[in-house]
């Protein structure tokens, strides 16, 4: 199996769907002759030509209601936003729209579109290219949101996003795009949409994180096994909406403990969304308050501050280890 | 020369067939069959008669509240001027046009008495929902347009919308989209002089809404929209260019919304009583009639014929939606069609809900 | 002191503080002639004229836009969107700059502006007219974001949300605008943005709530005490960012139990945080689930349905037997 | 007349006063004295060699990304056609009108170097910081215009973009209420014929930016934006045409970025070398030094004693930005200027992060 980084796994998956389902179509920014800006649809004009990538004019509200248009036809669009930072002026063609005319047509039309968008910090940006707001997304109904954690999920999830049938927020963290490798096999690859998975088996506390912050918390449960003998059970949610809670309570009800890890700050975050499915399902579980490590309630400040903001390996093994002391 | 004018390729015209009078311009009469033209009026009449009924619902409680179209019944002229193949984007005040495409009146009716029902829609219709956000409806059909187009289809996407939507940012992309793309979009703007309470002149400072399609070296043209013919001659022209690869043409339908923004509104707090009245003078209904009178083909008999006969069909629509609403529709309902397939967080939030309506019983 | 409901407080606290203060300017759809589609804005231009009560083209981003540049001028401006459903339109505008033209500028320039919008369900009205998505304000790290209960409560809040000098979000409760009346003094009286308060003492079990809901609310507590001999603590929230947690955890504390009651559908609802709170902060007081009884997770369906969607005394009642039961 | 060409009150204009060989029409000259044409000559060469710098800078990675000015100098000439009292909403390619205004370099460098510090400005500038968000910020112009009406100020707001924001509906309805409202706003287009990789032909489909004022019926002029003497010509008339009630403009500068979007991009990519080495023949720094050499305003010994002076201003400025970098940055200042107070929990994280900086010393 070749090995591929985010970026590659992800130009991957958009190929072959393109090359499977003529439905597929992409538009967005610079998505063409310059093949993205971080270069995910690299190669992608010149094999499909310029009827399936779409090279549009600098207006994130239309390349998000032409997609539902399109959706609505009878298409796959793909569309992207060219940093998440800039995909709120999407967002009433999302909520009023792509989220509703499925129950509006009482599921005549549906609007199966995929909106990619790369989010979140670490890679020294400008402003409005470091946010973490995926939960305006998560919050509304009838939307989907996934954040993969690594090349070969981030492959999966997208091909099973474009073969929803309902629209898909589709947050990529550019953070990790190019950060490591993964084998990817070339044979079809899909990974359901509304499921976590165990990224790391532990019995002393469980650990709940996503998208480019799994990293430091994977990295903190292996510093925390060998330094501390602390066993974390890491959970990667994967899909904010819809929630699999049954993995991460099922965990938690094993370890009584539980650190959720994101970078978006924390105030009406998708951390507190998760302990309060904890505190639903399996409080009299709980041996110490639930720690959310995450980004501060503020802008992520320009770079030269920014590690200082992102939730890194010290703050979170800090978080498991007063919480285990608790 | 270091100063000059820029010359620019499109101007804008104007186009009335029909006048006040009933008298139709011959060189520009669009010559329909004697059928459409009864057709046509049929259509107007339904319309009219179907609003003025479901106010006296409305004022009795049985409907909430919803948008009339009293004095915009020209607006079928351009619906008819499209083909079944054609989609449709409308607002909140194409009830007519819906209405001609097939949607069914109890459909309307439940819709408007608060059931989500109502937005069951027969099969190919290839006419969207209702959209309520202003202006937010114009990129649907720039992207179905493109569909279209991708499938080698010969069919058109209009999009209807108001003289206030052309103030939201919205208008503007989906105009500049089409126009790039070059792709076969009808934009049938309904200006009927007032958005709630604000009337045209201060939603724009231009003299016409038709000259913002040079912004994009788009066609454009302001219609008398009061005017079914010149109505349906317009749509009937730009959606030609349209199949023909001519790209997206702006239509401005000069009308008047004759009656109340929605039943929550009261106009005379915002616009003359004369007003009103100058306008009624050019009811769209009236004029027709009067032409078709002169054509000679309607009289008193057989508009008081085509007046029961509506008449009878509301009646059975008013029946249809009646039964269905007396059903006691499921509360649960709600939780269907919100994705494909139920969630399973949506699954256990509608487990509570049947308990709870059980506990009730 | 005149009794007033809720259009009329609001009312008054514009016409007071258009008086004392000529920065305070209004701008809005139907604003003005019409006096607001729900007349909070009734007799504004008559009484101050067209350069101060401005009805503006249809446009919502642009009423936020023009109000932030006018705050940032030194003007007050309230900008109203007429429903909720509709101020997604303008979501970039207030995410991009007016939470952000502050730290952006380092304190040189603020952005003291108000964003009015009537929210919420209960009128029996169209699509997009019943929606309470006050998450997506109180998010956003830089606004503000209040939501009243009662007339005197409603004036006093908008006056305290016109002089501060950051960008509030003041949502109205719609379906309470004219049911019920209040004493309302005429001299001023304001508010602290970022205060909650008791609106109900009691020692078994503390509901939280705010806006349109807390009339169910103290409904069920009411009948709880009569007929079940229970004393629910009822605390209204009345600003959901800043979160003023130090009242309803110390109230958790007294009761060790909980609910959370808001019409906003409940995944990544404003009740997430709440819990999450009493769970940093109270744990150990907590002797049952905290439950949240609030609106589902789809779109609010229609008016027919509408009661069955809104958290009504009958629900809360259930949660709260249920949690005191547990 | 039942079809009739609609007329419309404006049409678009093309300006240019100064030919690529620095030759000047001299029935359009706005004879500036000769103080200020060489004050508007060092303002150029400066913002030259400080992009060229900062260009360094990032290649050594001592700056993060930043975009290049390169080709785009002659912007100058708005800001200095405006007063002190007039404000500015500037998009992220006016760092030389930023300059002209009182920014200081070491805040540029500062700011493109990761510090939040870099957002400091000194007081009365009537400048806003750079908006990043395309399109966004046009309407805060409009806002400030109503506030200086308001306040019977004889100033305008001027706000910049690219032609890219051209596309977003934020443009169209700044546009539409300036011209509303009869505002005093100067809309500043630097079409500079790419919007990252789309040329301006993919942008939109009209012939020009400018005519895009008709769908507001507003003054809509293009410009020779190479040419600063028909910048500053074009702007001073916008400008004076708002302080006297007549309403905004829309000014069209036609330039080009001779250099990469920013610097993450690669202009090879998309477009070729030919098209740059065409408009490098237009660079509006070498047309405007041959015209104050032919003038006698400039010679060799000048030109060269004003690069030393720049040379050491540039220097300057890079010493202070070192000097204030390099004193160790409080990270806790994150926390500042969210709010004008500090809210609770926010305090709650600030000792926090104060804990754990204390820790890891
Ligand atoms: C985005 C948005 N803002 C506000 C409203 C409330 N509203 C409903 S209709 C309307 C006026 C629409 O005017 P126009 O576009 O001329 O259509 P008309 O009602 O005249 O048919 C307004 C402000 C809305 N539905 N959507
Ligand atoms: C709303 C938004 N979308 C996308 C971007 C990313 N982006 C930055 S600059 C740019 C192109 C802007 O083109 P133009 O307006 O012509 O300005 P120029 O860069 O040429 O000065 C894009 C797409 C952004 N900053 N904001
Ligand atoms: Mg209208
Ligand atoms: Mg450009």
């Amino acid at each position: 199996m070749p090995k591929m980084n985010m970026v590659q796994a992800l130009n991957m998956a958009l190929r072959q769907e393109m090359e499977k389902d003529d439905r597929v179509i992409l538009l967005g920014e610079d998505i063409g002759v310059d093949g993205g800006v971080f270069r995910v649809t690299d190669g992608l004009l010149d094999k499909f030509g310029p009827q399936r990538v779409l090279d549009t004019p600098l207006a994130e509200s239309t390349i998000a209601g032409c997609s539902i248009g399109m959706a609505v036809y009878g298409l796959r669009p793909v569309c992207e936003m060219q940093f998440s930072g800039f995909s709120y002026y999407a967002f009433h063609q999302m909520e009023a729209h792509a989220s509703r005319i499925r129950s509006r047509s009482r599921g005549r039309y549906g609007v199966p579109m995929v909106l990619r968008a790369p989010y979140g910090g670490g890679v020294r940006a400008l402003e409005h290219h470091s946010e973490s707001r995926e939960v305006y997304w998560a919050h509304t109904p009838g939307l989907k949101m996934v954040i993969p954690s690594t090349p070969r999920l981030a492959r999966a999830l997208l091909v099973s996003a474009i073969r929803d049938p309902d629209p898909v927020i589709f947050y990529e963290p550019k953070a990790i795009y190019r950060a490591f490798r993964e084998e990817v096999p070339e044979e079809e690859e899909t990974f359901p949409i509304g499921k976590s998975r165990v990224a790391r088996e532990g019995g002393n506390i469980t650990l709940i994180s996503y998208g480019a912050s799994l990293m430091p918390t994977l990295e903190a449960a292996s510093e925390l096994s060998e330094k501390d003998g602390v066993e974390c059970e890491v959970i990667d949610l994967l899909s904010l909406s819809p929630l699999d809670d049954k993995l991460f309570v099922e965990s938690v009800k094993k370890t009584g403990r539980a650190v959720v890890v994101h970078e978006a700050h924390a105030t009406y975050g998708a951390g507190a969304e998760i302990i309060a499915r904890i505190v639903e399902k399996a409080l009299l579980y709980l041996e110490a308050p639930v720690r959310r490590t995450t980004g501060f309630d503020v802008v992520i400040p320009l770079y030269q501050r920014e590690q200082d903001y992102l939730p890194g390996v010290a703050r979170i093994k800090r978080a498991v280890l007063e919480t285990l002391a608790f | 020369m270091p100063i000059q004018e820029i010359d620019l390729p499109h101007r804008i015209t104007y186009l009335s067939i029909l006048d006040r009078e009933g008298q139709v311009d011959e060189a520009l009469d669009p010559r329909l069959s004697e059928e459409l033209l009864l057709k046509l009026y049929r259509a107007m009449v339904l319309a009219r008669r179907f609003d003025e009924r479901m106010l006296i619902l409305q004022r009795q409680g049985k409907i909430g509240t919803f948008a009339p179209v009293k004095g915009q019944e020209a607006q079928i002229g351009a619906a008819a001027a499209l083909e079944p193949n054609d989609w449709i984007t409308p607002s909140f005040r194409e009830t007519p046009v819906e209405m001609w495409r097939g949607k069914p009146m109890e459909n309307i009716l439940l819709y408007f008495s608060g059931y989500n029902e109502g937005g069951d829609m027969p099969e190919g219709l290839n006419l969207l929902p209702v959209s309520v956000p202003v202006g937010s409806q114009m990129s649907h059909a720039v992207g179905i347009a493109f569909g279209l187009r991708y499938r080698g289809q010969k069919s058109v996407a209009a999009t209807f919308f108001g003289d206030g939507a052309t103030s939201q940012g919205d208008f503007h992309e989906a105009m500049n989209f089409a126009s790039v793309y070059q792709l076969p979009v009808v934009f049938i703007c309904q200006n009927n002089h007032w958005a709630i309470s604000l009337p045209r002149s201060r939603q724009t400072n231009s003299a016409t809404l038709a000259q913002k399609a040079i912004a994009y070296d788009m066609q454009g043209i302001q219609v008398d929209g009061n005017d079914i013919l010149a109505v349906y001659s317009a749509v009937k022209e730009a959606a030609e260019r349209g199949r023909a690869g001519g790209g997206p043409t702006l239509i401005e339908m000069v009308t008047y919304r004759l009656s109340m923004h929605t039943t929550a509104d009261d106009p005379k707090k915002y616009r003359s009583e004369q007003e009103v009245a100058e306008w009624e003078s050019r009811d769209p209904i009236t004029r027709f009639e009067k032409y078709l009178t002169q054509r000679g083909m309607l009289d008193e008999q057989k508009i008081r014929s085509i007046t029961q006969e509506i008449k009878a069909e509301i009646s059975l629509a008013e029946q249809r939606w009646e039964e269905i609403a007396a059903k006691r529709i499921d509360p649960l309902d709600m939780f269907e069609h919100a994705y494909a397939e139920i969630t399973p967080t949506l699954h256990d939030q509608r487990e509570m809900l049947r308990k709870e309506l059980e506990e009730k019983k």
